[in-house]
Formats: C-alpha cells, structure tokens, sequence
C-alpha cells in the first residue's frame, strides 16, 4: 500500500512535469495554535526582565523538541505558580496605571494552561511582596481551594484568596515572618528572624483557626538558610549559607525538622557553598537533591555554581559533581528537574540561557538562548 | 506524441519561463531517484518535520536550507515582515501562538518562493494581547513602503485595532498566487 | 597661603597619626539630582526597548561628559517632541491596564525639563498612532499654544490639543494622509499615498479653518520617499528610496516645493541608497545634511549606514563619506547633530550604541554601550 | 613623652587593629612625601571630579581605582547593593536620578572603606517612581541576608511603600562610623 502509492506520488510529478510546476502551495488558514497534550518535561521558566522589569514574563518551553510553546505576562516582580492540578498558572504581580510609574494595582491573574488565556484576576490590597525573582510568594492549598499570597508593606502578612469565587478571604498578619510555604489543605507556614517556622492553620472561611510556632532549627547569623525552599512530598527542605541540608516535615500539626547534615566535606566547608537565585532542585522518586554550588567566602551566597552537586536525600552521600564551566554556559543560578522516570535538569544561567541536561548522567543535550534577561525561576509541571 | 509526454513538455515550457534549463534537468534527475522527495511536501509539513526534530532550534539550518526554515529570517515567505517570527513564540509562520489574537486588520505583500518558483501573496498579520515575545526578531522590506501607503507598511502596530491592542509576535498568512 | 595651609594639613595628619586617623568621612545627604543648565549637547535618546515594548523610556546624555542625566518613561511605541522652549518633553503612547494586556490608555504626558517629573497629561481617544520608532507622530506649534498628534485606526486623523489647559480641542480627519508636520503657529501637513502633502490650517480654537493639497513632488511607486522628515527653518527635507532630496518651504500659506536633486552621482544610483530609522540630520546654520548610506537594493531602505554623508544643502555638494565600518561600532540607523558652533553628531548604531562623532571633522570621539535595546531616535533641544 | 608623639602613639594603636603594621608604615610614608594627597579628599569630591572628566564613562578606571569609582560596582560603599548604581542614571553614589523620589524606608549595612580603612554604617536606598535605569547592574551581598530578616535583605523593592513604587536605582548613603 505504501509502495503503491509512493508510485502514484511519482506518477503524479511526471505528468505535471516536475515539482516547479506542480499545484501551487494551497492558502493558509488564519488560526491560532492550541497547546498539545501537557508534557512532564514542559518547563515554566519565568523571565524577570530585569533591565524593563514592568514586562516580566513566563515562557512555556519544551525541553524535548525545544521549542517556545507560549509565554504569560507577569508584570512587575511576580510571584508565579501553577494549580495542584496543572491546569492553571497563577501570577501575582503590580501594574503601574502609567507602564513604569503612576498608581499601583496589585492582581493575581489566573491563566488556562491549555489557551493560555486569562480566566480571572483578583485584585489585591497594593501589599503583594514585591520580590526579585520570586519564591514561595504565591501557594495553592493542596486542594487547589485556596491560594495563599505574601504580603510585605514592609509589615509581613498574607492574604487567603478563594480562586474559584475570585475573591480575597481574609489577610492575616505574621507578625514578622514571611513567604507562603503552603501545607496540606489549609497550612501556610513563614520563615522567621529567629530562625523558626510560624504556621497558621486556616478554617474552611479562609481565617486563621490556630497558630504554632517551630523550635529553632537555624541560626540566621552564623548560618542563615536560603528563603528559597524546596518542596518535597512531606514538606520543604532548605539550604544553608554553608551548605547544610535542613528538611521540615509539615505533613502532621506540629512540624517535624529533622536533624541537618552536610552537603560539604570538612576540607570544603566554607570553601565550596551553595548560591544562586533557585539554587536547588529535588527529584521526588529518586531522591535525589541538584545544588547550583560555587567556591566563594562570605557575601558569595548569589553566585551561581560553577558546579551542579547531586546529593542522595537518604544516604547523604555526593552522587555526582557536574562541572558546568567547560560548557562555557556561565554559572548556574537557578535548577530544577522534572519528576519522570527520564528526567531532565533544567539550568538557568547567569549569561541568559538556560540549559538542558540528563538528569541522570549529567550530559548536556541542549542550550536555548531566546530566554530573556533573567530566565532564573523555573517551574515544572 | 504520447498524452503523457505532451503533459510534461507543456508543464516543462511553462517552467523553462522561470527557470534555467540547466538546474531544471538536475531536479529532474533528482525527482527520478527520488532523493528530492522531502521538499515536494507542502512546505508546511517540512516546518512541521524540522520543528519536531530535537535540536532544530540549536542546530541553525545551513544556509542554503534558510529559506525553507520557518524560524529563520530568510524563510520566503518572510520577505517583508518586522517583528518576532511567531514560529518562535508558539505558533507557527501562519498561526499565532496560544492565548494571542491575530489582528483583522493587515497588510498584503508579494514573496517569491525558490522551492516552485512561483510568487505568492502573503497576508502579514501581528499576534496580539500578550507583552512581546522578543524571539527571532526579524526586519525584511522587500516592496515594503512608507507609512504614508499604510496597506503595504510595516512600521505600524498592525495590533492597533484589537482589543487587546499589544503587539506580540508576526505571521505570514499564504492568501495564493500572486497576479501573474 | 597655599603653603602654609599644606603645612597646616600635613601637620595635622600628623598630630593624628596619619590618612587614617583623619576625620572620618562626614555623613552623607539623601538628595535628588536636579538637573544642571541646559546644553545643546544634550540629546534626549528614545530608546524603544523592542524586545520589551510596553517599557520605552527616553534617557537625557549629554555629549560633552558622555554621563546620563535622567529618564523619562515612554511606554509603549511613543511619538517623543520637545516644547519650542525646550522647558517640556511631551510623550504620546499606549499604556495597557494590566501591563502587557488589558483596556488601553492612549496619553500625552508633559514632563518637566529641569526636573524631569510628570507635569501633566492630557487623555487621548485610544487612536494614536503606534509606529516604532516614532516620526512626526507628535509635534509642537511653533508658539507652543497646540500639540498635534497623529491617529492611525487605520484611519488617518490628528487630535489637536491644548497644551496650557490640558485638554483636546479637536480630531482633524486627513483623508488617509499621515504624521503631523508643524508650521508655523497653526498649520499642519500630512504625507499622503498620492505623492502630496495635505495641508490643514486651524482657527484659533484649534478646529479646521482651510486646508489645501499641494502637488505631486514624489512617486510612491518608484521612488518613494522617507516619512522620516528632517525639519529646517522654513519647513522639512525629505529623502527618498534612491537617495533625491525634497527641500519643501512651508512658511507660506501654500506650500513651496523645491525641484529635488540628487546625493548620489549616476553611476552610484540604485546601488548607494540613504537608509535606517532616523536616517537623516541638518545642521541649519552650516547648511549641513548627514546621512546614513549604504550599499544595497530593493528592500533595503531599514538597512543601516555603513557610511555617514555630509552633504552641502546649497551646493548640493558631498562634503565627506565618513566610513563607519572600520569603527566597529554596528551600521549607523540614527544621526542627530546639534546645532551650536562647535557641533556634535550622534549615531544611534545596530548594536544598541550611541557614538558621538564632531560633526565637523566626522572625528569620533565616545561610543556609549549603555543606551539601552533600540537607541534609535535622538532629539536635540 | 612628648605630647604629639603620645596622640601619635594612641591614634596608631587604635589603627594597629584593624591592619597589618606594615601597610601602616607603606600609608605613612606616601603621607610624609605627600604623594597621596588626593585620596584624603572626601570621597564624594573625587567621584565628582571624576564625572566631570570628559571620559569617565568610556575609560573605565583601572582595577586598582574601582573601589573610589562611584560608577563602578566596586565601589565601597557598594558592598551590598543589588540593582542599579543611580550614579550611572542621572545620580550620584547618595543622590536619586532627577524626578525619582528616594524610598522612605530602606536597610543599613556595613561598609569598609579601604581609603581610610574605616567601617562605615551605609543605607542602600532605592530611588523610585520612574522604570528601571538599566545601567550598571551591581549585585554584591556582603553581610546580606534572607527575606526573613527584612532589614538586612536587598531583594525586596524598597520602593514598596511609596507612592510611586516602581523601582527605579539603588544608592548606598553614608550614616556614619560602624560601632566599634
């Protein structure tokens, strides 16, 4: 059958003469693309523009055919995630009444993330933590019912959004402590300046039912943590200045922190430190912790790695070093990794490209350009 | 003189009116061997083709594949656009990446194609609705004109009329064969 | 006296004990620059920031200390003008209600020049014209009373509008002719498709009092000129694809053509063509005209200079062919000179430079690297 | 002892803490032969004689002078500023650009000053209400610390709580001596 007509395809040219005189191209449909079936390696990496910084934007890009699938407005410093379910991409971001200046409207936008269109917005009191790039500033409960969203005036609260209703809930004061580091279907927990996690848990208005406060689990001036937490299945684990691993259990009332150990040998503490913008991915199933990690003193804790360090989460053991400056990419500034079986590790660079490679072996398999200023937050589905 | 020989020397002379004898010959051999079947597909499907090749977007297309390259500038049917290919934002040389609107209004040019030789009209459209998607900016002019003959301008925000009034990236829409 | 006060301070720095024992540095002041006397070697530099459009901004540089004096956000695809006595920036442009989407604002904001702060706006209907960069899209009468702005629906009109009281007098319909080039206290001119200029003349309310079409001076269709219009003393230069110079004089009541002539000798036509964004620059007391050229075809009137004319406006003359290649500073797709004694050229090049050249000898003196994405339209005061 | 070798002495051994002996005697000597007048000027007059030097932009300061060039990231009293240098856009190392407003609030850090090695304590203020300056990117984060402990934090936009919030440049201003 296809030998049949392969043959009629040949006919078919000879008889017309060649293919210069075939049927001339037909006329295109006016249409506007649709996205394919969602993919586990498709990567939300959130440009922040830094030099036009009222025009950040997310990228939608796929890191099997490469290719741009789409790109969401994000406004000024946003705060990007995506709903439990995938389908919805939220943005919590400022506009200026006048592009770069006049009255300040702060908004989270919900985005379908099959058109991606606009579905919705909530306006917001003109509160929203106006951070660069953005972490933990924006959380879904774990049942998509809540959205949670940090609010710096400099005074630090939250507010609870209702997404289905589009509606603001409630704002609730933190009493210092910041970021939304949501837990299970209605716990939100901040980072303190002592060192310790608050967590509110909310009823089913979206008020606060009760608060707790953690034991100390970091010391902010002889080793702070990074802010930027990374999720696990139980809860989050956070980096510190020198490279200890500190992981919190928020799977119970009471968070759980377990004992921290070190990423870093005794010869290379303080020498060899983890830094960047999203320094640090997780693969769930593999158990597996991606550092972006430099060789710098005090004061290094935003260079971006010079080295991507793999750390087995069980056994705390190094797996891999991954040198990244013959690969003449720049430093490292932001990881992260998809969740499947073939994963990929998705690094975001300090010369504006953002990086694919085997997530299992470490071998480079594509560097795309066309990021943007500033592609150092990246979101995987 | 056989049916099928007079099909093919009346297709021949019509063609030997655009092109030289010489390169004519070579397709044709290569049309007999089979080995040029790829590009006698709509060009359309070769994007597609190119597109879902895993490295399309880093390995650049050698030069003399650029024309046929709907995310390279030289593509043909790019001969007078300015803007961001849309081919590189999530949509396609003729279709506009999801979430944007293409603009109803619009600006028609002429582009010569090298693979049939023919010329074709072109509809050049913007996407419009979302900030701009700053990949492959590309700036042809062939034909272009001032903006004082704004049906065959470039320069202007072809967004203008939409609701969602931003420019995000450019298509170029195949309306059929130019007026002989 | 010198020597003695030397004395006194070395002294001193020695009953101290030495440098840094001296007083300690004084604590500073929170200030805000304001700016110092005007010079006519200060340009205001648009910059389109085309990869994030909605952001434009235009940078105040002077030429002489090559430092940035200031900024004036321009949003998106701005028409920039200067007020005749230079004390205002007016900007007209696009502002979305959500960034880069959203209900659109067209405006003109009025900035002060001493102080580079908001004075004012005047809200548009959402017509104005969205060209990048920007020509003739917004302009001054010569006594300052009106501010003219272009419309494109596509439609073709211009709202006129009245600066002192921040309102719209009028919309003017121009029958599909385009940009608004001011004469006088009163009238305005306008491209069109047939090779003419319209010309409307207003009545001291600012509503239509005459208008008038002049001749066909140019053919679209073979020898199209720039809209790019260069203004002079008495009206504006044009140029055209193949390189002919249009002088027209509109002082009068009906405008005055002058026969073209041509820059570039018969065997050059057709080959050394005038080409790039603000492609064109008069110094009016030297009778001077600058001009982008390059060496192309059909198609190739946006390619930059690689050469920079200087031609004689009443010997019709070419005075130099200053090369631009052997620079290295990109193809040349902007020129501004000043109009003092001692004049400056200022190239805005394809990449993303500004050089500063003497406008007598063609000798560069700085390029500027940090001018932004699309340092392509230069003002003078 | 003679009255100006005592406060010699005292003044000496104040400084003995805080750098080896012999840069001491180095400094010293360049005093007595006057050959380092000028870094005894006020910082600020330096960077503003400087500025007015027709090619302070284009001949970059060589490495050894970057920590007295205001428009330079070295500068010290950079040394924990993220954003861009308001010297480089229209302002000074302490002044905002013209037609920016300087954030109310703002956090403090500490500074060492090689010229004179003294600490200083410095507010890095950011200057607001106009689009980012986009020139002389600076990110340096000595002593800079997580979000949770605000006021020694320099990603957060301290143009917040003013009316205009847009972030435009970052300064670091002067309050005086570091507690000792």
């Amino acid at each position: 059958m296809r030998t049949l007509q392969f043959g009629a395809v040949l006919l078919g040219l000879l008889v017309t003469g060649s293919a210069m005189a075939a049927q001339p191209l037909a006329a295109e449909q006016f249409t506007v693309e649709s996205l394919p079936r969602a993919s586990p390696h498709w990567v939300y990496i959130v440009d922040e523009a830094f030099a036009n910084e009222i025009d950040a934007r997310v990228r939608l890009f796929d890191g099997d055919s490469y290719r741009h699938l789409g790109q969401i407005d994000a406004g000024f410093n946003p705060g990007v995630i995506l709903s439990p379910d995938r389908t919805t991409t939220a943005v919590a971001t400022t506009y200026f009444a006048r592009g770069g200046h006049g009255t300040r409207t702060d908004v989270v936008e919900f985005v379908d993330n099959t058109s991606l269109t606009t579905i919705g917005e909530i306006v917001l009191p003109p509160k929203h933590a106006q951070l660069s790039p953005a972490f933990s500033i924006l959380s879904y409960s774990s049942d998509g019912r809540f959205v949670y969203v940090s609010y710096i005036t400099p005074a630090a609260s939250f507010g609870v959004l209702d997404p289905g209703n589009k509606t603001v809930l409630s704002e609730i004061d933190t009493a210092g402590c910041v970021l939304v580091l949501a837990s299970g279907r209605n716990r939100v927990s901040s980072l303190c300046d002592s060192g310790r996690l608050l967590t509110v848990t909310l009823d089913e208005q979206g008020h606060e039912a009760a608060r707790a406060l953690s034991d100390v689990f970091f010391d902010p001036d002889s080793d702070p943590i990074f802010a930027q937490a990374v999720p696990t299945s139980s809860g989050y684990v956070f980096l510190s200045f020198l490279g200890q691993v500190h992981e919190v259990d928020l799977t119970g009332p009471q968070p759980l922190i377990h004992a921290p150990w070190s990423m870093v040998g005794a010869a290379e503490k303080g020498h060899w430190r983890p830094g960047g913008q999203q320094l640090a991915a997780i693969h769930g199933a593999l158990g597996r912790l991606y550092v972006c990690m430099h060789s710098g003193g005090e004061g290094s804790h935003k260079e971006g790695g010079s080295e991507i360090w793999v750390m087995d989460l069980k056994t705390h053991h190094r797996l891999a070093r991954w040198p990244m400056k013959s690969l003449n990419i720049g430093p490292v500034s932001a990881v992260q990794v998809s969740q499947d079986a073939a994963p990929l590790l998705f690094a975001g660079t300090d010369h504006q490209a953002v990086a694919v490679f085997d997530a299992l072996t470490g071998q480079l398999r594509h560097v795309e350009k066309n990021l943007g200023q500033s592609p150092w937050l990246i979101l995987n589905p | 003189m056989h049916a099928l020989d007079r099909l093919f020397e009346k297709s021949s002379r019509s063609l030997a009116q655009r092109t030289s004898r010489r390169s004519f010959v070579a397709v044709l051999g290569q049309i007999l061997t089979g080995s040029i079947l790829l590009p006698l597909l709509p060009i359309d499907r070769v994007s597609r083709a190119q597109a879902a090749s895993p490295d399309s977007a880093q390995a650049r297309p050698p030069h003399q594949a650029a024309s046929d390259d709907p995310q390279n500038c030289e593509y043909w049917k790019y001969c007078a656009i300015d803007g961001y290919l849309c081919s590189c934002c999530g949509g396609s040389s003729h279709s506009c990446p999801p979430g944007t609107a293409m603009s109803p209004i619009t600006w028609i040019g002429t582009c010569h194609n090298p693979s049939d030789r023919r010329d074709y009209m072109v509809s050049y459209n913007d996407c419009c609705g979302k900030t701009s998607c700053g990949n492959c900016e590309c700036n042809r002019n062939e034909r272009e004109k001032p903006i004082y003959r704004l049906s065959r301008n470039n320069d202007v925000n072809w967004c203008m009329a939409n609701s969602d009034s931003n420019y995000h990236c450019s298509v170029s829409v195949i309306l059929g064969l130019a007026d002989q």
